[in-house]
């Protein structure tokens, strides 16, 4: 394998961000206390600007490379060398690298503009910018590092500014809770993130191929083989362990569950976040990995399947919350279960197309939803707003623009995203129909509860109450201008991925191919018409949504009560509770592992303790008995030696003259005696 | 220079000298005088560092009298690249703790003596090499610990010390008769333990099994490991901060310490047939029921205790892996335990000093009061909980890498506590330092210059061991390789 | 020509003197004079020796040395005879047998 | 017989004769001077056998020091009109008897036993030597030295002290 062309600024990208964190972080309070909040603000957002610099250098000398040979490399130091181990801090780009650290560098800086403006009244505002810092630098750690150690880094790192800005507002217990939550359901998926790199690790060096770092496992994946790990492939186990980590940072089921708490956060921090970058790193995991989960077809169709059914499941429990954000959060893990299907039907390129359309609609999305909230002064209830598109156009419209992107109605880019997961879960190898139909019903679920968040947020009467309505108006222009532009991206992002059968090149399927070059491409003897005639289902499956929507939300044809009645209730009720998957794995894990704990500090104060006491205690007993016999026994014995004693001292005391003459005559005579005694 | 590892031994017991001598109503002269005699060693640490050789896995800076020869005795000491780490620790952690202790009002001379006494005495058991010098020192150790604990300690501090001390002692009394019976097995009768590396292959393998049993039992004591665990806990509660932070700092790390120096290097075949079991399965065990046993706790300091033992845990299962990442990961944690658990405890120390409770339901919103403190404290837990990028994350890696390659199951059992770490510590965090403020503590002042110097230094070593751990791999790199190179092929 | 046995005689003679002085008398300050002939004694031995028999400086250092345990002993003797003389009286051995069992 | 022996005898008889006298006196006085006689015969004997230093000292110490110091004594626990009575003896026949006893078994030895000995070589200045002896070879015994004759000192006045004592 050819050395990758080395260069020396991809260090800084990362490095810009952590160095204006480490600032804010350590002198930003004293900072913004002399100086005010806008040297904060310069503080933050001037690093992040030039880190989307750098990376523009970077996708710009990549593509001056031939398509092959895209991969940039920047070794900085090596940072563990342990027997066979060696990682290196060293970071690499290569294409899907870069479409993510435009991603990252592009939609955060947007959103460091926005917190401007939406945070500004905020008294730790130096502590938010530090920590929006640190999450970039570790999110771009996460996207350039050249190893799975390093990017496991940057995945914890993000983990941690997600924790810490969860709980930015930690007086309030719910806050910090929903935090500690996000960090530990993170943890469990980490626990088979690091089992699975454990493994690879073992598996390499057993065929002789000890690294972590991503080139040379893709050059050298194909040891794994036939490599077994306690009967089953290794590759599959591998895979299967790694995809745990992904469902704990993507929130797929089974660990979607701290992905709505999240939302306790401020709003820029859910659309960066918890909607634009970080929850993307699972995808990015295994897309980064495709080349060993190709090997493992078990671990895909898992995938697939995992990913439809989030989809299904999270836009189920969208179409019944009435909390503007929560709408927006399952959406995200439905929009995620998207990603992951396309993944699970090795159609990673795809996967990363939605990737980069969904970063820019949902961060749109939940900026304007932060827009709404800042307006209405942290009101969030959908049932408490309304005509709202009176009062702040620019807000609708860029959000309107968002929603018909995210239901899939072409032009926009999420058609195009959309579509051609669908196309690849249906046609693919791995893929089928029964994939398809399930992806199907939740575009059509998706586009009915994102039309009904417009339609009860901005049209129809207004609920507001009179308080919030005298001082109800469009939000400042640090706040809107990037509304627009993420709008605007959201509406022609879609061109780079036009496919074939429309016309277009599908430029970024191309670009990212280098990264991708294990998944081989199969489905091409299925005709442009079946292309064409799913295209129009999922267009049309798109508008029966809106249709029923405006039908229930707008001119209240059917009455909204519809779904509440159905089946007798039951699964309204179900939805309403998220069904009850909170109370049941508090039932099961929590407070199993806190009967658990419990038991071992009980074991520890009543066994353990005890055992050292009753020990303790027989030796106290043992001594007490052994105490009667010292009496009766021993003392006995010592009390005769003690009176014969004295009776020998009365009688010898009378040697005791008190006369130095005799005592000399006894000292002579002594040596008289020995002396005489040597002669002899 | 000559012989800095005895100056390291000596300087502090002339410091106790002088202390013995100033009028015992000069608090602050006491201190200083304390202070300073912490500085040289922490000098010729540095030094030691800088002129290690690291290619080197045999000892180096060796100083050999003659003792009492008609025994055998001599007086050695020497440092390898496990026990320079050590040493360093200690050198540290002695110094800091000293600032740490400069609240202490209540015989303040006595105190500072018996901590210098100390002080020289762990050096002295990461130094020796002759085994009566390195019991002495072992000794000589218990006795100043008792007295700090059982005088300058909580409410039920005579029940802790006592229970410490007789732990202690039990452990000793199968050390000295495990030492007795390498002396009569070696020929000629020696008390030389590199001798005893060199002729480790004349011991018969029942007595090997016998001794590794004696020697594991005392040193697993002090690790300390499951069941011989439970004086840690009491004894930390009612502990002094400074003598907590040495406690786990330096004193947990003597167990690991003197399995590596005598069961690993000097009865191999037995640490080979034993490991498994006695080791890496308790050390499995030890990480995930600290780990429980610190979630059930509602005392901050007992929760930290009970972590030190899950922590210690993952010491054990590194060196039972016998890979060189395994055991390397294994001596890096304890150095990395020790910077971390001191600044846990440190930390908890200034806590009560201002509230003088440590129930983690009796605070609330802490953050608000003491920004900088808990930015602290944040440093701390998330070390503790192993976060990449800070130091603890290297070795926790490094240990559960290695032991995946023997024994995957126990790597997967270690790994798990991952997750119990992470929901304790955030769990407290929450109770303690964020939601609502507890009215009671809106006054609390932040934390002072003084004990910001003491935690500093540690938090650099947390970060940049964290981002760049190397200096301390390169130091036991060569040493654990040639001591892996004995034992690893017998399994 | 004088040899060793000469001192070595001497040195007896002294020797036995100071012993029967030391055995005889009642009076402390006659005790204490008769130990200093014992010590004489022997520091013509000692002196004689290092002339005769090895010939370096050993005997002379000790002699010295014993000169000055004698002075020594010789200081805290008379103190505590005098202490003995202002509490008793007197400084007759036998009349100062407190110590008799 | 040379001059020399005869000086010999004579010193030695004068130390024997005053030794004697320290013995057998009556009066304590006369025993007091009679030591002097001892203590510089010995002195003399010392310059024979070459040791002038040892001599100097035993002049300064004895004679110039710790019999002054008992002469003081004597004279500070006895009127002087008790003088006759003041130096009774007891026990004179055991004490000839022991006496006798360990003389004869010393003369014995000393007169059996054939002592290794080399030619005394020219009578030298010891001073110096010694000096260095002290401040090299023997110093910590020196310093020893010095370390008891302080706490003599001090013991001394402490034991002397009227006050301390009437406590």
């Amino acid at each position: 394998m050819d050395e990758p062309t080395s260069v020396a600024y991809l260090r800084w990208i990362p490095l810009l961000p952590l160095l204006g964190a480490a600032l804010n972080g350590v002198a930003g309070a004293p900072l913004q206390r002399r100086f005010g909040k806008g040297v904060v603000t310069a503080i933050a957002c001037l690093p992040v600007a030039a880190a989307f610099l750098l990376a523009c250098r970077a996708f710009n000398d990549l593509l001056a490379l031939p398509a092959a040979e895209r991969l940039l490399l920047d070794r900085v130091w090596t940072w563990i060398d342990v027997g066979a181990l060696r990682v290196d801090a060293a970071f690499a780009i290569d294409p899907l690298a870069a479409v993510m650290a435009l991603v990252v560098t592009g939609v955060g800086g947007l959103i460091h503009v926005y917190s401007a403006g939406y945070m500004h009244d905020e008294p730790s505002y130096w502590r938010y910018f530090a920590l929006l810092n640190l999450f970039t630098a570790m999110m771009l750690i996460l996207v350039l590092a050249d190893n799975l150690l390093l990017l496991f880094v940057g995945w914890e790192g993000v983990g941690l500014c997600s924790y810490a800005l969860i709980g930015f507002w930690y007086a309030n217990h719910d806050n910090a809770t929903a935090g500690s939550k996000a960090f530990i359901v993170n943890r469990i998926g980490d626990f088979g993130f690091t089992l699975g790199m454990f493994l690879l690790f073992w598996t390499m060096s057993a065929a002789g191929h000890p690294t972590l770092a991503f080139r040379e496992l893709g050059a050298n994946a194909h040891v794994l083989a036939d490599a077994t790990f306690l009967g089953w492939g290794a590759a599959t186990v591998i895979t299967a362990l790694m995809f745990v980590g992904a469902t704990g940072k993507s929130a797929q089921i089974p660990l979607y569950v701290w992905l709505p708490d999240a939302m306790a956060g401020p709003t820029p921090v859910s659309a960066l976040i918890h909607a634009a970058t970080m929850v993307t790193a699972g995808v990015y995991l295994i897309a980064r990995l495709d080349f060993l989960f190709v090997m493992a077809p078990a671990t895909l169709a898992v995938i697939a399947w995992v990913g439809a059914l989030t989809a299904l499941l999270a836009a189920t429990i969208g179409t019944v919350q009435t909390d503007i954000k929560k709408v927006l959060a399952y959406s995200t893990i439905s929009q995620l279960g998207y990603m992951v299907l396309a993944l699970g039907v090795a159609a990673p390129a795809a996967a990363v197309f939605h990737l980069m359309t969904h970063a820019f609609f949902k961060a749109c999305l939940f900026l304007g939803a932060g827009s709404v909230i800042f307006a209405l002064h942290h009101e969030q209830d959908l049932r408490r707003m309304g005509g709202l598109r009176a009062w702040m156009p620019v807000t609708y419209g860029t959000f309107l623009v968002s929603t018909l992107a995210i239901a899939g109605f072409p032009p926009f880019s999420g058609f195009f995203s959309k579509d051609e997961i669908l196309w690849k879960a249906f046609s693919s190898e791995q893929g089928g129909v029964a994939l398809w139909f399930v992806g199907w019903l939740a575009a059509g679920l998706t586009a009915f509860y994102m039309f009904r968040l417009v339609f009860l947020a901005f049209h129809g009467d207004s609920r507001i109450d009179a308080q919030a309505r005298r001082h109800l108006a469009e939000s400042p222009a640090s706040m809107t201008v990037p509304l627009v532009v993420l709008a605007a991206f959201a509406v022609v992002a879609g061109f780079v991925g036009v496919p074939a059968a429309l016309g277009g090149s599908n430029r970024i399927e191309h670009w990212l191919a280098p990264a991708f070059a294990a998944t081989t491409e199969h489905g091409a003897h299925h005709s442009a018409a079946l292309e064409y005639g799913l295209m129009a289902l999922s267009v049309g499956a798109g508008l029966a949504g809106l249709a029923l929507a405006h039908a229930m939300y707008v001119t209240g044809r059917v009455s909204a009560d519809l779904f509440a009645r159905f089946g007798g209730g039951v699964p309204y009720r179900l939805a309403t509770n998220k069904y009850y998957v909170d109370e049941i794995y508090q039932a099961v894990f929590v407070a199993g592992v806190l009967r658990l704990s419990r038991l071992g500090a009980a074991f520890d104060a009543r066994v353990v303790d005890a055992a050292v006491n009753g020990v303790a205690a027989v030796v106290r007993g043992v001594s007490r008995a052994n105490g009667g016999f010292d009496r009766i026994v021993v003392d006995g014995f010592v009390d005769r030696v003690a009176d014969a004693t004295l009776l020998a001292g009365g009688v010898l005391r009378r040697l005791q003259t008190g006369s130095i003459n005799l005592y000399l005559y006894a000292i002579v005579a002594g040596v008289v005696v020995v002396m005489i005694a040597k002669l002899l | 220079m000559e012989s800095p590892l005895s100056l390291m031994v000596a300087i502090p017991l002339v410091g106790m000298l002088l202390v013995l001598v100033l009028p015992s109503a000069a608090h602050n002269l006491i201190r200083w005088t304390a202070a300073a005699a912490t500085v040289p060693p922490l000098l010729l640490a540095g030094w030691l560092f800088a002129n290690f050789d690291r290619t080197e896995a045999g000892f180096q800076f060796v100083e050999r009298y003659a003792w009492i020869p008609d025994f055998g005795i001599q007086y050695i000491v020497g440092i390898d690249g496990v026990s320079i780490t050590m040493v360093l620790l200690t050198a540290l952690l002695s110094f800091l703790c000293v600032f740490a202790s400069w609240g202490i009002d209540k015989g303040v001379k006595g105190y500072f003596a018996l901590f210098l006494l100390l002080d020289a005495a762990m050096v002295g058991v990461f130094v020796a090499l002759d085994f009566v010098l390195f019991f002495l020192f072992w000794e000589l150790m218990l006795l100043p610990m008792y007295f700090l604990i059982g005088v300058w300690g909580g409410p039920r501090r005579e029940y802790a010390a006592i229970k410490f001390f007789l732990y202690t002692m039990a452990g000793s009394v199968l050390i000295l008769l495990g030492i007795l019976a390498l002396y009569f097995a070696t020929d000629p009768h020696t008390f030389d333990m590199t001798v005893m590396i060199a002729s480790r292959d004349q011991y018969p393998a029942t007595l090997q099994y016998v001794l590794w049993l004696a020697f594991f039992i005392g040193f697993a004591i002090k690790i300390p490991a499951f069941p011989f665990h439970t004086w840690l806990p009491d004894a930390h509660v009612e502990a002094p901060t400074a003598i907590s932070v040495i406690l786990a700092g330096v004193l947990l790390k003597m167990g690991t310490y003197g399995i590596l120096r005598v069961n690993f290097a000097i009865l191999p075949e037995a640490t080979a047939e034993l490991a498994y079991t006695l080791l890496g399965a308790l050390g499995a065990f030890n990480i995930v029921y600290g780990a429980l046993c610190a979630m059930a706790q509602t005392d901050l300091k007992k929760l930290v205790a009970y972590s030190s033992i899950s922590h210690m845990g993952y010491v054990m299962l590194g060196m039972a892996s016998f890979t060189q990442q395994g055991i390397d990961g294994a001596v890096l944690q304890m150095f990395n335990h020790g910077t971390v658990t001191a600044m846990l405890f440190l930390l908890v120390g200034v806590l009560y000093d201002r509230a003088h409770h440590r129930e983690i339901y009796g605070f609330g919103g802490i953050a608000a009061v003491m920004p900088v403190y808990t930015g602290f404290v944040a440093l701390a837990f998330f070390a503790a909980l192993g976060l990449p990028g800070l130091s603890a994350f290297i070795s926790e890696v490094l240990v559960l890498l290695g032991a995946w390659q023997r024994y995957p199951g126990l790597a997967a059992i270690g790994a798990s506590a991952v997750i119990l770490t992470a929901g304790y510590m955030l769990w407290t965090l929450q109770r303690v330092f964020l939601g609502p403020l507890n009215e009671r503590y809106a006054g609390l002042p932040e934390i002072s210059p003084r004990e910001v110097f003491t935690l500093a230094p540690l938090a650099v070593l947390v970060i940049g061991l964290g981002v760049y751990p190397q200096p301390v791999l390169d130091l036991i790199d060569t040493t654990l390789a040639q001591l892996n190179a004995a034992i690893a092929p017998l399994l | 020509m004088i040899g060793l046995t000469h001192y070595l005689i001497v040195s007896l003679v002294v020797f036995a003197l100071g012993l029967f002085c030391v055995l005889t008398r009642r009076n402390a300050i006659g005790i204490l004079m008769g130990v200093e002939l014992i010590l004489n004694s022997a520091n013509i031995n000692y002196l004689a020796f290092a002339r005769f028999g090895s010939g370096n400086y050993d005997g002379q250092i000790f002699a010295i040395f014993v000169i000055m345990l004698a002075a020594a002993e010789a200081v805290v003797g008379l103190a505590i005879v005098l202490g003995i003389y202002q509490t008793f009286r007197t400084i007759d051995v036998s009349a100062t047998e407190t110590l008799r069992g | 017989m040379q001059l020399s022996d005869l000086v010999f005898f004579a010193i030695a008889g004068l130390t024997v004769l005053s030794a004697a006298g320290v013995a057998f006196s009556r009066n304590i006085v006369y025993a007091a001077f009679s030591l002097m006689g001892t203590f510089m015969g010995a002195a003399g004997l010392y310059v024979f056998l070459a040791a002038d230093f040892v001599a100097v000292v035993q002049v300064l110490i004895y004679v110039g020091g710790i019999l002054v110091l008992m002469v003081f004594a004597v004279m500070l626990t006895h009127r002087i009109e008790d003088v006759q009575i003041s130096n009774r003896t007891v026990g004179l026949a055991p004490a000839l008897l022991v006496v006798a006893g360990i003389a004869g078994i010393m003369g014995y030895a000393v007169l059996t036993t054939a002592w290794p000995v080399i030619e005394p070589g020219a009578a030298v200045a010891t001073t110096a030597d010694i000096g260095n002896l002290f401040l090299q070879e023997y110093l910590l015994p020196f310093e020893f030295a010095s370390v008891v004759l302080l706490a003599a000192l001090i013991g001394a006045v402490a034991v002397s002290r009227k006050e301390l004592r009437s406590e």
